[in-house]
């Protein structure tokens, strides 16, 4: 029923909704990553950020060099399979322009913080980190004795992860309706959870759609309105990552990125090239060229339709 | 032309409706919450939205739905969620404002039975038992009791068991839960409410005709009266248009 | 990548899967009740099985005067909002003809349970059951004391449910190719953790479709093939009940069942009649005529399609 | 005509494929464990299936796919599942017959580092970290390692960190999990093994050529040897041959 428009170009959604010193979730497993609003939180010169995200990469990298970063909570630290962050391991490694604080967990760990984030847990249980060495460098990580007799009869012992409830999660999806119900298809990763986990909510879009295009297909909506605070539409904003159906991911950039963020100078000049040097991601659109993304281009696959029924 | 005089239904759901002012999420059953939310929609609360535990946000029926899972909520919902994302996400991480319950019984701290007449282990009468009542209890930020049958037998003050508690219960119990528990009980004889944690249910408001004695010896507890207890504004026309030509035109609850 | 066979007859699928003495779980919440499941229980006389199911309504009833049940643990025990449960009454208010063993939970209580069936957890916590007589006649219902501060830098307690694992669990859906990948559109409830829950599934269906229909729409895939052992088709197999968009709900049946089942004669010969006496759900819905069926038939609301992208 | 000798990418592919005989599931990474799995699938185990932690089960892909959730993975598979279920339900649900995991570095009882070489507050490198890894070690029924390179560093007496510990430690730890932990790695001069609990991997195939001195020279434990020492059969020209024209023929893993 409610139908309140919350649509907002990107400069308004972070202005509104990011602030020094939040804490802010950015998911996407590989796919429909964040990046442009990443890029729109390094132009407005955030600083002293909290970043949350299971995979570290190439955008918390850029986040990391411009600046706005002083805490990193995240399970894999790394561009891909395909090479390094350069800024980060030397944020890591050698303090180098200044320390990372640094909060490690496992993938499964994460997301068992974004369920119990959503669910107002005050922990949630899972079954890793039994013998590990990461409860040693994160006290967070603690354990749990089950009131229920163990397999063996005895008592049984559980880690447990407390929740994350960030200031502010950012998420892209292929579509959304001017009120916030929002569809992902392909991989759809944690971003429920991580939306549902947060105080205030933004959804980045490739498109904005009418209610009766998300109407036809109400189990597609991973993200129901209530949960939303702004819809931002921005084509191509995942880049370097993939939205599938709309475009593939650059490769080629992945493969670039070790290089680039290993030597400071080159990656300041990419930051001031790419992002202070563009005024939007339309911008950064289209400096990258209409050849260059025909390079991404990707072909038809349609599901088949499905009939909800009607009452006659 | 003057409307036909309201039903006992049509005033249930036209008092619950004005209740819902400014309220942007309602977990209903189906009946007179359903009435209430729908009317609330059109008049009090543009931007109300029903969430149903079935998993149905958004709905946009094509006919009055006869169950929390018609077919006819789905097609053309907004958002269809599983099960453990509604109660999980949406309903216990704080998410709805209202949630309206049922009950066959009902205390002064408003405390709910919708399990056992009788003993729970041999009950002179086995009710349904919680559903997702003791959720929306627990995680709601307050809940509207809609009770048709004002008598001291459901207006009790012993619950023969207590499925759904609210918060002064609960804290007894060393949980603390989110909301404030029953804070409206609308009836065919008036209003009873309550603000939250340490207050009894006390008679707000009287339905014209009714007198606070009459509330009293109806209700099983020693009933407390308001400061400031008023009569209910009897529903007006154009509540009453709305709910007999836009929400139940077939009068399906509107019995 | 699998492509094992996995389809069989209703009556192969319960010979094989569900055996006296069993706990078995039968989900769907309103929607795509395994109601013809339930009656081939009936029809290969089963004994003194546990039925887990959220809402016990008619179907439990079902096998309940059929004598298949010892046990029951459920969260709601009524005919939706049609009326009383005859059957299950006299079982609980007078141990008539035999008492029945009752464990009751809220809604959510058991969908934790399932969670945590389905995720191997010692446990699962919840924001239930503070100060209420449940756990008082439930004592798997217990507190957890949780590691961490509470809001109010306090020690902070929450109620915890066990694990349940199933022997069996049986869903409805409208579909699943051969090799058990299944589909459901609609409500989903809580059918996905009832499988993942259970040691082995039964995946009922209004139609087996190509392994094509099922992949051109991945994300609709509720229970991937790994975690079903069979794949009946049957038609019409949920009425009472529906199947969004192959037919509606007989909501006439669901307010007569009152009146059939508080009177245990009526209710005897309706079984003889209805369930003894048709040999399989192919009878009973030749039985109920097609004029019956004519009354439930749904017209169309096609799902708009989406494009999962090809690489050109 | 006779195929072109074995590279060390396609070797590691063929004994890989081979210790996955029989077996029905498999959580694999992009690259030799893919490879692997994609031979075994053609071979050894015509029922296998390959989940990834991206959530996605069944993939029929149309091209090699270069990460785990590449988008021809997505396109045409069986299931693509949220990420709460494919490590809730799937992995830690006991799906997952064999793991594949990399590691930096790898212990006599097969514990595994892929966090930091050096002191995990201040390291000499700072490696991705656990991502899954900790949980496939904790919740698949075996792991296999393949490891390109093999020598002291990177088999050590101790570990830098324990990123994903074997059941050993987790014993240790108070912890059950639910499978043996790795029972085989596989590297360039040939593979160790262990059953599980209680067991070091030892020696137990040398690639021809290699002899058990070679690789006890190249690991930084006092490695045991199997009593039934054998030696890796090379791989078959209908391996090599399914390899090359079948699995990657774009040779874009088998470098």
């Amino acid at each position: 029923m409610s139908a309140v428009d919350k649509t907002m170009t990107m400069r308004e959604a972070i202005a509104a909704h990011v602030h020094d010193g939040d804490t802010v979730s950015l998911e996407g497993f590989t796919h429909l990553i964040p990046t442009a609003a990443g890029h729109e939180i390094i132009r407005q010169g955030r600083r002293d950020l909290t970043v949350i995200r299971m995979t570290a990469d190439i955008v918390v990298d850029q986040m990391l060099a411009a600046g706005c970063v002083s805490k990193l909570v995240s399970s894999f630290v790394g561009n891909s399979s395909a090479g390094s962050l350069g800024e980060l391991r030397r944020r890591v490694e050698s303090a180098r322009p200044a320390p990372l604080e640094f909060e490690e967990y496992s993938h499964y760990g994460m997301i068992c913080r974004y369920i119990a984030g959503a669910q107002r847990l005050p922990f949630y249980p899972l079954r890793s980190y039994g013998g590990s060495d990461l409860p040693e460098v994160n006290s967070s990580l603690r354990k749990v004795t089950s009131p229920y007799p163990g397999p063996d009869g005895g008592t049984e012992q559980i880690y447990v992860v407390p929740p994350v409830n960030p200031d502010v999660t950012i998420v892209h999806a292929q579509r959304a309706d001017r009120s916030g119900n929002t569809q992902i298809w392909g991989l759809t990763g944690v971003q429920a959870e991580a939306v549902y986990a947060a105080r205030k909510a933004v959804v980045v879009v490739e498109e904005v759609v009418d209610g009766e295009v998300v109407r036809s297909d109400p189990n597609r909506t991973v993200v129901p309105a209530h949960a939303v605070n702004a819809v931002v539409e921005c084509p191509r904003g995942a880049h370097p990552s993939f939205a599938q159906g709309y475009y593939d991911r650059d490769n080629a950039f992945y493969r670039s990125w070790s290089a680039i963020s290993k030597d400071k100078e080159r990656l300041t000049a990419w930051l001031a090239e790419w992002v202070h040097g563009t005024r939007d991601h339309a911008e950064y659109v289209a400096k990258l060229g209409e050849e260059f993304w025909d390079g991404l281009v990707v072909g038809e696959a349609m599901s088949l339709p499905v009939n909800y029924g009607r009452r006659l | 032309m003057t409307a036909a005089a309201a039903t006992s239904s049509e005033l249930l759901s036209v008092v619950a409706a004005r209740e819902l002012a400014a309220r942007r999420t309602v977990f209903a059953g189906i009946g007179l919450p359903t009435l209430a939310a729908s009317l609330a929609h059109l008049t009090v609360a543009p931007e109300l939205e029903i969430v149903y535990e079935s998993g149905v946000c958004g709905a946009h029926p094509s006919h009055l739905p006869e169950t929390i899972a018609d077919a006819v909520l789905i097609t053309g919902a907004e958002a269809v969620l599983p099960m453990p994302t509604l109660f999980g996400s949406v309903l216990q991480g704080g998410h709805i404002d209202v949630g309206f319950l049922g009950a066959a019984q009902i205390d002064k701290w408003g405390n709910l039975n919708s399990s056992v007449i009788g003993d729970w282990h041999h009950p002179k009468a086995r009710l349904p038992g919680s559903g997702g009542a003791n959720e929306v209890m627990a995680n709601a930020r307050e809940v509207f009791v809609v009770m048709r049958r004002h008598d001291p037998r459901s207006f009790t003050e012993r619950l023969d068991f207590c499925t759904s508690p609210g918060p002064d219960r609960a804290l007894a119990d060393g949980i603390r839960p989110l909301g404030a528990g029953v804070t409206r009980v609308i009836t065919e004889l008036g209003i009873l409410a309550r603000e939250g944690v340490g207050e009894e249910l006390r008679l707000a408001a009287v339905h014209p005709g009714v007198s606070a004695d009459d509330v009293r010896a109806a209700t099983g507890w020693e009933l407390k009266t308001a400061d400031d207890l008023t009569v209910v504004e009897p529903p007006t026309e154009a509540e009453l248009a709305l709910l007999r030509e836009d929400v139940d035109p077939e009068r399906v609850y509107l019995r």
